[in-house]
């Protein structure tokens, strides 16, 4: 066959396909949803930044053919708030592992939470610290097996969605990357929406894992996502339980709220009115 | 009624440090400030928190200083000039950021209002503790730029200077202040807005496709492309070519880049430092002082000349990068340096090293007030003798 | 809440009137000596015979006598009580007499008219009848009946054009109708037919607007793709739990139809009988109702929980696709329901001398329909389906599935020979000069216009030949097919060359029809069709109060009858929520706080959880408006704490008594349970079923009244045979109370077994209202046993009631 | 409405279901198998060649049809498998 071209080619940086990921690996089929969004809107790219942490997805801000930055651990949140705030025309699309967005970065998620700031965040959850070779991490399942937890996790995992909800996000949802179709039609929902949105997207990570959890290949993985899925739309993210019997998915959140983008440029040009006529010297 | 212009409030005011220090951010063109309250640079943050509404800034609390210096670092990225300002404890926080922000080459300002420490310390009290952490504070290879100032109007100056050294070369510069300089009050002199030279980052001159975000012209600067014009860029705090791809094993790429973040800077020296001479021109002994303490050392100096004493003042003002060649000229003609610090020997570490031979007396002061001049003026006599 | 009782110091008074019934009882029982043996019964103050007492004479008759003669008890022996128990009950009230002291004895359909050959013995048994109906009658009390509030909302099952008319006339009388249809559409099988007879107007023209006012209406609530899962409750008060499966597509579709043009899948559409394609997400038809789109999941590429096709979700611009839809089990209130579910078609493929699946132009009267349709996969050309060619000569093959025991349908589909003339004359209509034959076995044109019909396809030259194909074999290069079979009016062979065979297949009811059969305790007719109370007097009631048939659910019949019997099961629901209320039959039990022990035995057995047992109070409850008035709970109560009124023990003692008091030894005591078995028993006699008359036949409501006590009473009174019977099982009225029946019955063979008895005496039957012939010869049967039965027996069995049960 | 259907449609010539044709860039394909075992068609299989890192690509089974509901494409985590509309010859 000639030279194949994929479709998507486009919304990729030059010259960085292949990735590093594991083979199996989703945080591939992440990257592909996001661009099949962007691809699917006809967003202007040109207004798209994409920011990402630490740890192997932390590697897919220079995958896009965006403006992009690859902040320190934990920080991508916050870097990306800076980036908001001082231009509000962009789409800052936040995308990051479990570790980094809720262990180390765990404070600044729930605060931009809080504070609505209009901010798209994608947590890539494989379950555990990958890149450093498998340690456990804050959403490692009860009693798994992961390098630093040689006897079983004793350390109860976060429910994701429930403490984003909890924390005032305003778009809340959770899929696997089995469900492509509606992680796609997600971020798209997300990318269209005015404030703090998040989607925890459960991915394989079979090499470092999955294998010690009697999960040796993505297929293994993504057979489990496909047996124990249970969609849920609307239902109360709080019961959004993770089990190897059951994983609840869904879009639990859509609400509206004034973000804090808004209230900012509201309070400024409240306060610029204020200014013309005059206020006293500082 | 047309709008004030309220960006530069030029005339003479009485104001603090802190206040100052905002005034010259936002004469600098700083519409961008993140940062967590801190004694005491609090003043600084309150005072941007109404200043930039009025002049269409923004102002965020964070919920940490480790994410001010993170959103500080975007909002630059996005286009503005940025800063934040703290104390030692949120001074440490930043460093990983402030790492990323010299890695990636981030123009943006952190006014560090020194107090004492280590850890909690003193919050009140004032102290020069910081120097070396200012240099040191982020681990990894690199040089930044640190201005000290020892007035209420030099909060304001160098303030203005602080931006326009991170705008021309693409790197975090500090601002060390002190709790006295930072709290005390002075009357300060706000030129009009155009007698205000400031600088702002170069802009690519290629199209997008052709745009390498870390290709450096002649001056080992690269030119800033901003997010969302197109340029759809890549920074990473990994090792990382011309191109801002990851070079995570290449140690060519390394050496590289490594060589010349510290490059455009050491050799722009010249065109970084400032000094302060005062009588040295027949001086044959020498206080070199930074930051408040230099006040002190200045009457001193002037009380030795009635006595006689060949006495002179080389104030630092750009304390990183380390003048150096003028401390190694000093030396020279002098028989001995003093050199007074508000901590237990940071700065004179590196005066020593560029006096070689020539002798150092070095005055510590921890806690308590800053020197008085006379313990200044009594190190001169008997270095003199 | 019964009122105050007569005073025992009351004399009872009871007037007797013998029925001739024409000739009906007067032909085999001397009503005049009946009457005068009447007179000599206790209590008994006046007895009279005339000829018809169901008539106003004979109403007015009764009234006058209650007055003038003071009469507290009446008794009628005239017909069956399922018939004209009403009436009398009616005339008794009218003359202020309460309707509970009235008794009747059922001479006609359980002795005359099965005993028609030997009237001595039929006088004796009308004697007999009489003399129980009087013991009964003394003893009866008076009552007064509860009021249950109707609930003024219905539930429609099936919405083909039966179930439609029902709805829509009891929503346009103001009532909120609930439409339950399993499939995706309303319109049923009338919407895939291209003309109706006779007036061969458009049948999908006349029946679309009638599906959007449905659809449209704001009293009817449709639930398409839904079925009814569990029913709970009784008249007037029904709880129903219907199961809405997921369409996979919102209310918001607007039937553009973009998805089904992008979609991947393909199937046979089941609306074209397959002649044409679908997609996985369709409409079923053009005019369907609702019009929303629907995804087939069982074809669709998204399997599980995974979309991996979304051409569908990406075509809708209205978002309307949702492949999370889940069943959802909607909870609805109504206070009456109508059956409406139609039937299916039958499958002509076990007739293998047709050919049907194996010779391809071979095709179904159905098949026939959607190629006749201009909006059919043909448009509207009738095609061989071989070579796409239209057939010089067709043939239309009638009775196929019909009248045909060995294809196990027995009965006459009624729609078949009419459908064939309109087909053919269809043909004619479109292709004049294709030669038509007929094969039939009677050309049934009983209908208003039918006969007209029937005289223009023979002027318009369609062949009509008597007697059936007896095999049909397909010429295999043209595909063309002989027939060949004997013209039984000729008398002669035929073998006769077609392009295409058309089926006229039969209707036969819904492969699932028990389910609705068990879900509201309907009987069934020996073809499989719902049985309506009465045939002539009830046609649309069932045995349910509160529950109506309309349509082929009830037996095979055209658009106009179904229509008809909608209208007329609308209006039978409406009278009831239009009243808002209904009286229950006084008929439930009283517990005699005393005696009760508060065991909770009778709470374990009501089939309806209308008895509360409470413990702590030391008190039994019963809730009258769920009790059905079975008696089951009476049956069961080891202290005699439950009176089951207007069948109280002492009654029923009484009537065994009655029938025993002479020639016991030769008789069989029956208990049969209103619904089914007495029914059956009065169906032996509309069918004038010949059995021997000495049996005894005691009316309780249900099987599960009869206590084991009352076996050992006719036993311990002589009795030579006792036969307990009751619907079958599933079947029972009381949801189950049956099943407590056969408990009992097994246990009292026992005792008898452990006494050496002979079980044969004891017999027990479940005998469906249909089942007059099953009824006959089980009395035959039991004669036997009977003639068999030693006085040395009898004897022995008489101790039986005081041996301890087992 | 349980009729028996076994006709061939007559239209079924006429209605047209797009096909689809499957591309695979195997240099790209590192063998995580997910479009095989998710195919909703099951067209795909292991072949028997190797790309540059030792990893058999996928190929399509012989005269197998591709539906053309690209899960393979969305699903792959390394953009190495997509599918178009096959040009259909016979002016369809």
């Amino acid at each position: 066959m000639s030279e194949e071209v994929h479709p998507f080619e486009g919304y990729l940086r030059g010259g960085m396909i292949p990735h590093i990921w594991c083979d199996g690996c989703g945080n591939g089929i992440i990257l592909n949803c996001f661009v099949h969004a962007i691809d699917d809107l006809k967003m202007d790219i040109d207004k798209i930044v994409v920011v990402s942490g630490i740890g192997c997805i932390g590697r897919l801000s220079g995958y896009t053919n965006t403006d992009s930055y690859h902040t320190t651990h934990g920080r991508a949140i916050a870097f990306a708030t800076g980036v908001k705030l001082a231009n509000s025309d962009l789409t800052v699309t936040v995308i990051s592992g479990d570790g980094d967005l809720f262990a180390i970065g765990g404070n600044h998620f729930i605060h931009a939470a809080r504070r609505n700031v209009d901010i798209k965040v994608i947590c890539a959850n494989n379950f555990n610290y990958g890149m450093t070779g498998g340690q456990y991490g804050p959403t490692t399942p009860l009693n798994a097996w992961t390098t630093t937890t040689p006897y079983g996790n004793i350390e109860h995992p976060f429910n994701l969605v429930h403490l984003a909800a909890a924390s005032g996000a305003v778009f809340v949802a959770r899929w696997t990357t089995l469900h492509v179709r509606r992680l796609v039609e997600s971020i798209k929902k997300m990318l269209q929406k005015e404030g703090f949105s998040f989607i925890e997207v459960i991915t394989p990570c079979p090499e470092i894992y999955g294998r010690r959890n009697k999960m040796a290949t993505g297929i293994e993985m993504m057979n489990w996502f496909k047996k124990a899925a249970d969609i849920q739309n609307n239902s109360d993210p709080a019961k959004a339980e993770i089990t190897s019997e059951k994983i609840v998915l869904g879009e639990f959140i859509d609400i509206e709220k004034p973000t804090y983008d808004h209230l900012l440029s509201e309070m400024i040009s409240k306060v610029q009115k204020k200014m013309e006529g005059g206020g006293g010297q500082g | 009624m047309a709008q004030k212009d309220r960006t530069v409030l030029t005339g003479k005011h009485f104001m603090e440090g802190d206040v100052a220090s905002a005034e010259g951010a936002i004469a600098a063109g700083c519409r961008f400030f993140a940062g967590y309250p801190i004694t005491p640079a609090t003043e600084v943050a309150e005072r941007m928190a109404q200043r930039l509404p009025e002049v269409g800034g923004i102002y965020i609390q964070m919920e940490d200083e480790i994410s001010s210096m993170a959103a500080v670092i975007g909002a630059s990225y996005a286009g503005v000039k940025s800063m934040t300002a703290t104390s030692g404890p949120g001074f440490s926080l930043m460093q990983e950021n402030i790492g990323l922000a010299v890695m990636t080459e981030t123009p943006c300002v952190i006014v560090n209002v020194m107090r004492g420490g280590p850890s909690t310390g003193q919050p009140t009290k004032p102290a020069q503790q910081d120097v070396m952490q200012a240099k040191w504070g982020s681990h990894g290879d690199y040089e930044i730029i640190a201005l000290a100032p020892n007035s209420v109007q030099e909060m304001f100056d160098l303030t203005i200077e602080a931006f326009n050294l991170s705008e021309i070369y693409r790197i975090p510069v500090i601002v060390l202040g002190d709790e006295i300089v930072g709290h005390m009050y002075e009357r300060v002199t706000i030129p009009s807005k155009e007698a205000i030279k400031i600088v702002s980052r170069k802009e690519p001159q290629v199209p997008p496709e052709k745009y390498a975000p870390f290709k450096p012209d002649k001056d080992l600067v690269p030119p800033m492309a901003t997010f969302g014009q197109g340029y759809h860029f890549y920074a990473t705090g990994l090792t990382h070519d011309e191109t801002g791809r990851p070079q995570t094993d290449s140690a060519e790429e390394q050496k590289k880049l490594i060589q010349r973040l510290c490059d455009k800077i050491r050799k722009n020296v010249d065109r970084i430092i400032k000094v302060e001479k005062v009588m040295l021109e027949d001086a044959n002994v020498a206080v070199i002082s930074y930051g408040i303490t230099s006040r002190a050392a200045l009457s001193a100096v002037r009380k030795a000349r009635q006595e006689g004493i060949k006495a002179g003042l080389l104030r630092i003002v750009t304390v990183w990068p380390f003048p150096d060649k003028y401390v190694a000229g000093i030396a020279k003609q002098t028989r001995a340096l003093v050199v007074p610090e508000m901590n237990y020997g940071q700065l004179v570490r590196e005066v020593e090293r560029a006096a070689k031979e020539t002798p150092v007396k070095f005055l510590p002061k921890l806690g308590e007030e800053p020197h008085k001049p006379v313990e200044i003026l009594d190190a001169l006599r008997r270095v003199h003798k | 809440m019964s009122s105050p009782q007569p005073k025992p110091e009351e004399e009872i008074r009871i007037g007797v009137y013998v029925c001739h019934c024409g000739l009906n009882i007067a032909g085999s029982v001397d009503c005049e000596e009946v009457a005068k043996y009447a007179s000599t019964l206790p209590h008994v103050v006046l007895a009279k015979d005339n000829r018809y007492t169901c008539s106003d004479q004979g109403q007015e008759l009764i009234k006058k006598d209650i007055k003038e003669h003071k009469l507290n008890r009446v008794v009628v022996a005239s017909c069956s009580p399922r018939l004209h128990e009403p009436t009398f009950r009616r005339a008794c009230e009218e003359a202020g007499l309460n309707k509970y002291l009235f008794e009747m004895a059922n001479i006609r359909e359980h002795c005359s008219w099965v005993h028609l050959y030997e009237k001595e013995k039929t006088t004796e048994k009308a004697k007999d009848l009489v003399k129980m109906a009087v013991a009964k009658a003394a003893l009866l009390q008076q009552q007064e009946e509860a009021v249950v509030p109707i609930i003024r909302k219905a539930l429609v099952i099936g919405g083909g054009v039966a179930g439609i008319q029902a709805a829509l006339d009891m929503a346009d009388t103001g009532y909120k109708v609930y439409l339950v249809e399993r499939e995706p559409s309303i319109g049923g099988r009338m919407a895939q037919i291209d003309k109706t007879f006779p007036t061969m107007d458009c049948s999908i023209c006349i029946l679309a607007p009638k599906m959007s006012d449905a659809g449209r209406h704001p009293n009817i609530e449709l639930l398409t793709n839904s079925e009814v899962k569990e029913v709970k409750g009784y008249i007037g008060n029904f709880k129903v739990k219907v199961l809405k499966k997921p369409r996979y597509v919102t209310k918001d579709c607007s039937a553009c139809g973009d998805c089904a043009k992008e979609c991947l899948a393909t199937t046979p559409n089941e609306f074209d009988v397959g002649l044409a394609t679908r997609h996985a997400i369709y409409t079923p038809f053009a005019q369907a109702v609702p019009s929303t789109y629907i995804i087939d999941r069982n074809i669709c590429l998204n399997k599980d929980n995974i979309i991996t096709c979304d051409k569908c979700i990406k075509a809708c611009e209205i978002k309307a696709i949702d492949f999370d839809m889940k069943p959802e089990t909607i909870e609805l209130e109504v206070g009456t329901i109508i059956v409406a579910t139609g039937a299916d078609v039958y499958d002509p493929a076990s007739l293998v001398e047709y050919g049907y699946t194996k010779y391809p132009n071979v095709i179904t009267s159905l098949e026939f329909e959607r190629l006749i349709n201009a909006g059919g996969p043909s448009g509207g050309h009738l095609i061989r389906p071989s070579d796409m060619q239209i057939p010089k000569t067709v043939a239309f093959i009638q009775c196929v599935g019909s009248r045909n025991e060995k294809g196990g349908r027995p009965y006459c589909s009624n729609v078949c020979c009419m459908n064939t003339i309109k087909d053919s004359l269809l043909i004619k209509e479109h292709w004049p000069t294709t030669k038509i034959y007929a094969f039939y076995l009677d050309i049934r044109a009983f209908g208003k216009g039918f006969e007209d019909l029937y005289k223009r396809a023979k002027k318009e030259g369609v062949t009509f030949i008597r007697g059936l194909p007896a095999d049909i074999v397909e010429d295999r290069k043209t595909h063309n097919l002989w027939l060949i079979g004997e013209n039984t009016l000729q008398k002669e062979l035929y073998k006769i060359n077609v392009g295409m065979v058309i089926l006229s297949i039969g209707i036969e009811p819904q492969k699932d029809s028990e389910v609705i059969q068990r879900l509201f305790t309907l009987s069934k007719t020996s073809d499989g069709f719902f049985m309506e109370a009465h045939p002539k007097l009830r046609p649309v009631d069932t045995p349910t109060g509160g529950v109506f048939l309309a349509g082929c659910a009830e037996s095979p019949k055209d658009i106009k009858d179904s229509v008809t019997q909608a209208s007329a099961a609308a209006a039978r629901a409406s009278i009831l929520m239009s009243q808002g209320k209904v009286t229950v039959e006084a008929i439930t039990p009283k517990v005699i706080d005393e005696k009760c022990q508060v065991c909770g035995l009778c709470v374990r057995v009501c089939p309806f959880n209308a008895i509360i047992a409470n413990k702590e109070m030391k008190k039994t409850d019963i809730i009258e408006a769920a009790c059905a008035g079975c008696g089951t709970c009476g049956a069961e109560c080891p202290y005699e704490a439950l009176t089951m009124r207007h069948f109280t023990d002492e009654q029923i003692y009484a009537q065994i008594d009655a029938a025993t008091e002479e020639d016991a030894n030769k008789k069989i005591v029956a208990f049969c349970c209103n619904w089914c078995s007495y029914a059956g028993a009065d169906f032996a006699g509309v069918s004038r079923m010949q059995y021997p008359p000495n049996v005894r036949i005691i009316r309780t409501m249900c099987s599960g009244r009869v206590a084991p006590k009352f076996v050992e009473r006719a036993f311990a009174k002589g009795a030579a045979a006792v036969l307990v019977s009751g619907c079958h099982i599933g079947d029972c009225h009381y949801i189950n109370a049956n099943i407590q029946t056969q408990k009992r019955v097994e246990k009292l063979w026992k005792k008898m077994e452990r006494l050496g008895l002979n079980k044969d005496r004891l017999q027990l039957a479940w005998i469906s209202a249909a089942e007059g012939e099953k009824f006959a010869s089980k009395i035959k049967e039991m004669q036997d046993v009977v003639s068999k039965v030693t006085k040395e027996e009898i004897e022995k069995s008489k101790t039986m009631a005081k041996e301890k049960a087992g | 409405m349980p009729v028996r259907i076994w006709r061939k449609p007559l239209d079924t010539d006429k209605v047209k279901v797009p096909e689809g044709e499957v591309h695979i860039i195997k240099s790209r394909c590192k063998g995580c198998g997910f479009c095989i075992e998710f195919c909703p068609k099951e067209m795909l299989e292991t072949s028997e060649e190797f790309n540059e890192r030792g990893i058999h690509p996928p190929k399509v089974k012989d005269k197998s049809v591709c539906a053309l509901c690209s899960f393979c494409e969305a699903v792959c985590p390394d953009f190495a498998i997509y599918s178009v509309k096959k040009e259909c010859k016979d002016g369809c």
